[in-house]
C-alpha cells in the first residue's frame, strides 16, 4: 500500500505552485520547478511501487468510494503516462527559465507563462490519475483553457487565430464527450469506470454515449478529419509550449479513449466502429506525412508529424480490439500502442525544443535557416536525430519496441493491411525526417553565424531524447508496467 | 394533463428561442433572445425540482454569459459581420445537428425509466457531510475534488483572459473605461442596486449549506454587483498587477487545496472529519465565494486594456 | 381538471434537451462569426445540462438527483469560464487585424 | 390546486411568448430589449407561480437572483448600443 501523497502529488504540487505563481510572479520559477520536481519523484516512487508490487495503487477521495466519490488509481498505464508526463514537464520548465524567467520586470508572457503551464501538467497528471468520467471532463478543460492559451501566448495574429480554432475544436469535443458522460450516468447511476465494467450492457443509450465520447475525444486528440487545428496551434505557441502541445495534451484524450474502450466498456467495440477509427489513424498517418513532406518550416514539419504520429494511436483499435476471439496478441498491440504514445512524447518534445534553441540561434525555422547548424550547436542536433530515430521506428528506441509490437500482432492475428500501414509510416517518417536533418548536418555557409544559446536548451531535449531511446533498451520493464493492473478484458484486447 | 401542458409550452417556447438565437444574420437580437432563453431554462430547472441549478443559471446562464456577449457585441460592432453563407456548408451543419440531436433522442427515450441514480446514497451520508442541501454536500464534500479544479479552472479561463492583453496594456485596468452622466439613470442605478444585491448574493451563499444555494451562486450574484458598479462607471477594477488582488484571487482555491493536502496527515486527502466538517465547508464555501466573485467580475471585463496614449 | 400528466416531466425535459443540443451543434457548425458561435456553443451546453437534469427526475418521489445537479453547476461553470476566454481571444483578433483585412 | 397555479402560468407563458415575437420583429434594438426585460418580468411571476404551484418556496431565491440579474442585462444591453460599448445614452443626447 503506497501512502496517499504519492498519489496526490502529481496534481497538488504544480496546483500549489501555479497558485503561488499567480499571487508571488518573482517566485514563480523556484515554484514551478520544485513542484514538478516533487511531481517527477512521486510518479518515479508510483511506476517502482507499480512494478514491484505488481498491483496498482489507489486511494477514495475524501474517504468517499465510488458511486459517491471520485478514486484515484494509479495502474501501469497511468504511472507510466505520469512518469513520462513529468520528465517532460520538467525539462519543458527547465528551458522555459529563459525566455520566460524573472527579469525583474513583470511582461505579460513572463507572468502568465508559469501558471498556464503548471494547470497544464497539473491537468494532465489529474486526468492520469482519474477514474472517474465527470473528473476526465474537469480535468479536459482545465487542460484545454490552459493550452489555449499557451498557444496565444505569442500575441501575434497567427497565434491568436490559431487558438481561437483549437479552442472551438476542443469546446465542441468537451461538450460531445460531457453528453456521452450524461447518458452512462443516466444509463448506470455512476460515473466510476469500474463500476460501470462492472453492469456495462450493450444496448442503445451506452452505443450512443460512448460514440458521443469518442467522436470529442477524437477531435480532442486531433485523429484525422478533426486534426485542422493542430499545426497551426502547434506552431503558432512558443516552442517550450508547443513540446507540450504536441507531446502530451493530445494523449490525455487518447488516455481517456483508452479508458472508456478497454476498461470501462470491454467488449462492446463492435468491428464497425474499431475499423473506422482505424481506418481514419490509416489516413492520418499517411496524410500527416505527406504534409510534412512538403513544409518548408522546421516548427511545421514537426507538427505534421504529430497529425500522423498520432494515427498509430488508433491502430490500437482494431489491432487490438476488433475481432471477437481473444488472442495473446491483443495485449502486444494494446502494449505497443501505449509505448508508442510515451515514445512519441519524449521524442516528439524533444524535437521542439530542439526547434526552439535553434530558431533562437538562427532567427528563423525555415530550412535554409538552419541549414549546417551542427557545426554550432552539436548537441542539439545529435538530439534532433536521436528523436528522429525514435519517431522513425528504428532499433534500439522506443519508437521501434512499438512498432515491433503492433506489427506482430498485425500479422499474427493476419491484419496484414495494418502492419502494412506501420512499416509504410515508418518509411514515410524516414523520408520527411531525411530533408531536416540533411539540412541541420549540411556543410554551412562559411559566412553564416549563429547566436550563442544557453547550453541547457541543448542538453535538456537531449536527454528526453535518450529516455526514449532508453525505452526501447529496457524494452521488458516499459512492458511488464504496462500490464500492471489491466482487467482481464483488456488483457484480452476488446473481445 | 395540465402539468404536461406547461412543461410542453416550456420546451417548445425554449426550443424556439434558441432557434431564434441560432439563426438570422442579426448578432443583437440573437443575444437577446440567448437571455430570454436563460430566463426560460431557470423555469425549466424549477420545474424537475432543480433549485439549486436554477440559481445557477439564472445567475450565469441568463445573467453573466449574456452580459459578457453583450459586453462583447458592443465593442466589436461592424467587426462582427458574417460573410456570405456558402448554401453547402450551411447544409452539411444541418445534417450534423439533426443527426446528433436524433441520436440523442433516441437514447434519452431509451434510458429506463425508474433509474434514481445516487439519490439514496447521497442522503444516506448526508449527515456525515456536515452540511443539509445534498448539492452542497456533493459539491464541496463528496466530489469536492471536482470543486477545487473548477475553481482553478476559472483562475486559468482569467490568467488566458489576461494574457491576450495588449504588450503596453500590461499592468492596465482590465476592461474599457466606462462613463456614464453623473446624476443620471445608470449612475443611480449603479448606486442603488448594490446594497440591494450584497444582501442577496450573501444570502445566497448562507443558505446554500441548508437549502438552495452556494459559493457560485451567490458569488455571481455578488459579481454581478461589482459589474454593475463598474458599467455605471462609479468605480474602477483595480490594476492586474495590484498584490492584494492576485492573494485574493488564489485565496479560495489555496484555502479549499490546503485544508485538501492537510488530510494527507491521516493518510487521506480532502477528509472533513464529521465534527468539524460543518465548520470547515462554510469556511471553504466563504473564502470560495470571495475568490469566485472576483474572478467573475474580471473575467466578463476582460484583458488590461491598452495603455493611455 | 387536471389528472395524470400524459408525459412524464423528466421526459419531457430530456427530450427538449436533445433538441437543444442538435439546434445549438447546428448553430456551431454553420459558417457565422465567432460571437455567434461562443453562443451557440451555450446553447449546447445548456442543452446537455437539461438533459442530464431531467435524467435525474426519473423518480420524483425521491426529489431530483443531487449529484447531476452538482456536476450541472460545476458544468455552467466552466462553460462560463471557456466563454470568457473565447470572447477575450476574438476581441484581441479583432484589436491585432484592425486595419488588416477582416474575413474569417 | 397546484393545476389551477400551473394553468395561470400557461398563461403567462403565452404572454412570453407575445414578447418573444416583439423580440423577433424588432425593428430597433430598443424594441427588443423593453420586449426582453417584458420576458423578465414574466419569468419572475412565473418562479412565483411555480413555487405557489409547489409549496418549496425556497424557489422565491431564484426570483430574486433573476431581478437583480435582468437590472445588470438592461444596464448591458444600453452599453452594447452606445457606440464603443462604454458610453451611456444620456450622455451622449448632451454632447
Amino acid at each position: 500500500m503506497v501512502h496517499p501523497a504519492l498519489l496526490v502529488a502529481p496534481i497538488a504540487a504544480p496546483l500549489l505552485a501555479a497558485l503561488l505563481a499567480i499571487a508571488f510572479p518573482r517566485g514563480a520559477v523556484a515554484a514551478a520547478l520544485s513542484a514538478v520536481g516533487v511531481a517527477l519523484v512521486a510518479s518515479l516512487v508510483l511506476v517502482v511501487e507499480v512494478a514491484r508490487t505488481g498491483t496498482g495503487a489507489a486511494l477514495a477521495i475524501g474517504g468517499w468510494p465510488p458511486p459517491l466519490g471520485i478514486a484515484l488509481e494509479a495502474d501501469g498505464l497511468s504511472a507510466m503516462f505520469l512518469l513520462a508526463a513529468s520528465t517532460i514537464g520538467l525539462g519543458v520548465l527547465v528551458v522555459a527559465q529563459g525566455p520566460f524567467g524573472w527579469t525583474g520586470r513583470e511582461t505579460r508572457k513572463g507572468y502568465s507563462f508559469w501558471p498556464l503551464a503548471l494547470c497544464l501538467l497539473a491537468a494532465l497528471n489529474a486526468i492520469f490519475l482519474s477514474r472517474d468520467f465527470f473528473n476526465f471532463y474537469v480535468g479536459l478543460e482545465l487542460l484545454s483553457l490552459s493550452a489555449v492559451a499557451l498557444v496565444a501566448l505569442d500575441g501575434k495574429r497567427e497565434a491568436i487565430e490559431a487558438a481561437l480554432r483549437y479552442l472551438m475544436f476542443a469546446l465542441v469535443g468537451s461538450l460531445l464527450y460531457l453528453l456521452g458522460a450524461a447518458l452512462l450516468y443516466a444509463q448506470y447511476g455512476t460515473l466510476d469506470i469500474g463500476l460501470i465494467a462492472a453492469s456495462a450492457e450493450t444496448n442503445g443509450p451506452t452505443l450512443v454515449a460512448a460514440g458521443l465520447m469518442t467522436a470529442g475525444l477524437a477531435a480532442k486528440t486531433a485523429l484525422f478529419p478533426l486534426h485542422a487545428w493542430l499545426p497551426s496551434a502547434h506552431t503558432g505557441a512558443p516552442a517550450v509550449a508547443s513540446a507540450m502541445l504536441s507531446a502530451l495534451v493530445p494523449k490525455a484524450s487518447f488516455f481517456i479513449l483508452v479508458r472508456v474502450w478497454f476498461d470501462a466498456l470491454p467488449g462492446q467495440a463492435g468491428p464497425g466502429l474499431t475499423l473506422v477509427l482505424g481506418t481514419m489513424g490509416a489516413v492520418a498517418i499517411v496524410y500527416g506525412s505527406i504534409l510534412a513532406l512538403l513544409q518548408e518550416r522546421l516548427k511545421l514539419i514537426i507538427a505534421y508529424s504529430t497529425v500522423a504520429q498520432l494515427g498509430y494511436l488508433f491502430l490500437v483499435f482494431p489491432l487490438a480490439g476488433g475481432d471477437s476471439t481473444a488472442q495473446p496478441w491483443f495485449a502486444g498491440a494494446w502494449t505497443g500502442g501505449m509505448v508508442h504514445a510515451v515514445s512519441h512524447g519524449l521524442a516528439k518534445a524533444a524535437m521542439f525544443l530542439c526547434a526552439g534553441a535553434m530558431m533562437a540561434a538562427a532567427g528563423g525555422d525555415k530550412l535554409s535557416d538552419v541549414r549546417g547548424i551542427v557545426a554550432k550547436m552539436p548537441l542539439a542536433t545529435f538530439a534532433f536525430a536521436l528523436a528522429a530515430v525514435t519517431l522513425m521506428g528504428l532499433p534500439p528506441s522506443g519508437g521501434f519496441l512499438a512498432k515491433y509490437l503492433m506489427l506482430t500482432a498485425a500479422f499474427a492475428s493476419g491484419a496484414w493491411v495494418w502492419g502494412a500501414v506501420v512499416l509504410a509510416g515508418g518509411l514515410l517518417a524516414a523520408l520527411y525526417l531525411y530533408r531536416p536533418l540533411a539540412s541541420l548536418f549540411a556543410p554551412a555557409d562559411p559566412d553564416r553565424t549563429f547566436t550563442s544559446v544557453p547550453l541547457r536548451t541543448e542538453l535538456v531535449p537531449l536527454a528526453l531524447a535518450l529516455v526514449a531511446v532508453l525505452l526501447g533498451v529496457a524494452s521488458q520493464f516499459p512492458y511488464d508496467i504496462l500490464q500492471v493492473g489491466r482487467s482481464v478484458a483488456a488483457e484480452a484486447g476488446l473481445e | 394533463m395540465i402539468a404536461s401542458g406547461f412543461d410542453i409550452t416550456v420546451c417548445v417556447l425554449l426550443c424556439l428561442c434558441a432557434l431564434a438565437a441560432v439563426t438570422g444574420r442579426d448578432t443583437f437580437r440573437a443575444i437577446v433572445f440567448f437571455i430570454v432563453y436563460g430566463l426560460l431554462i431557470s423555469v425549466a430547472w424549477l420545474r424537475i425540482d432543480a433549485i439549486d441549478v436554477a440559481l445557477a443559471e439564472a445567475a450565469i446562464g441568463a445573467g453573466l454569459t449574456g452580459v459578457l456577449l453583450l459586453g462583447a457585441f458592443g465593442q466589436m460592432g461592424s467587426a462582427d459581420t458574417m460573410a456570405r453563407e456558402p448554401r453547402g456548408a450551411v447544409l452539411i451543419a444541418l445534417v450534423a445537428g439533426a443527426g446528433i440531436g436524433a441520436a440523442v433522442l433516441f437514447a434519452v427515450q431509451g434510458l429506463p425509466p425508474e433509474g434514481a441514480g445516487l439519490t439514496a446514497e447521497v442522503l444516506a451520508q448526508l449527515e456525515a457531510s456536515g452540511v443539509g442541501n445534498p448539492v452542497t454536500a456533493v459539491l464541496l464534500n463528496f466530489r469536492g475534488y471536482d470543486t477545487l479544479l473548477e475553481s482553478i479552472v476559472l483562475l486559468v479561463a482569467l490568467i488566458g483572459v489576461w494574457s491576450v492583453a495588449s504588450e503596453t496594456g500590461w499592468g492596465e485596468r482590465p476592461g474599457i473605461v466606462h462613463h456614464a452622466r453623473a446624476g443620471g439613470t445608470l449612475q443611480s442605478f449603479g448606486r442603488f442596486l448594490p446594497a440591494i444585491g450584497l444582501v442577496i448574493g450573501a444570502y445566497i451563499v448562507w443558505a446554500g449549506s441548508s437549502g438552495p444555494g452556494g459559493a457560485f451562486q451567490g458569488g455571481t450574484v455578488l459579481a454581478a454587483v461589482a459589474i454593475l458598479t463598474i458599467l455605471a462607471g462609479l468605480v474602477d477594477a483595480p490594476r492586474v498587477t495590484t498584490r492584494w488582488l492576485r492573494w485574493a484571487l488564489v485565496m479560495g482555491p489555496g484555502v479549499f487545496l490546503g485544508v485538501a493536502l492537510l488530510g494527507l496527515f491521516g493518510g487521506a486527502f480532502l477528509v472533513f472529519p464529521q465534527a468539524v466538517a460543518y465548520p470547515a465547508i462554510v469556511a471553504i464555501e466563504i473564502v470560495l465565494t470571495a475568490s469566485i466573485a472576483l474572478t467573475l467580475v474580471l473575467l466578463v471585463l476582460g484583458p488590461p486594456r491598452e495603455a493611455p496614449q | 381538471m387536471g389528472g395524470d400528466p400524459i408525459i412524464a416531466s423528466w421526459l419531457v425535459y430530456g427530450c427538449c434537451g436533445a433538441v437543444l443540443v442538435g439546434l445549438g451543434l447546428f448553430g456551431f457548425m454553420r459558417p457565422t462569426t465567432t460571437l455567434r458561435r461562443v453562443l451557440a456553443f451555450n446553447i449546447v451546453g445548456s442543452g446537455i445540462f437539461l438533459l442530464f437534469g431531467a435524467t435525474g427526475y426519473r423518480v420524483p418521489s425521491t426529489g431530483a438527483d443531487p449529484v447531476p445537479q452538482a456536476l450541472i453547476i460545476t458544468g455552467i461553470v466552466v462553460a462560463l469560464a471557456a466563454t470568457a476566454l473565447a470572447v477575450a481571444l476574438m476581441l484581441a483578433l479583432a484589436r491585432v487585424s484592425a486595419g488588416r483585412d477582416e474575413d474569417a | 390546486m397546484s393545476d389551477w397555479y400551473l394553468a395561470i402560468g400557461i398563461g403567462l407563458l403565452l404572454t412570453l411568448a407575445g414578447a418573444l415575437f416583439r423580440v423577433w420583429r424588432g425593428p430597433d434594438a430598443a424594441d427588443r430589449m423593453m420586449a426582453a426585460q417584458l420576458t423578465g418580468t414574466a419569468g419572475i411571476a412565473l418562479v412565483v407561480i411555480l413555487a405557489a404551484a409547489s409549496g418549496d418556496w425556497a424557489m422565491l431565491d431564484v426570483g430574486l437572483v433573476l431581478a437583480l440579474l435582468a437590472a445588470l442585462a438592461a444596464v448591458a444591453f444600453v452599453k452594447a448600443a452606445s457606440p464603443n460599448g462604454a458610453g451611456d445614452p444620456e450622455e451622449d443626447d448632451l454632447s
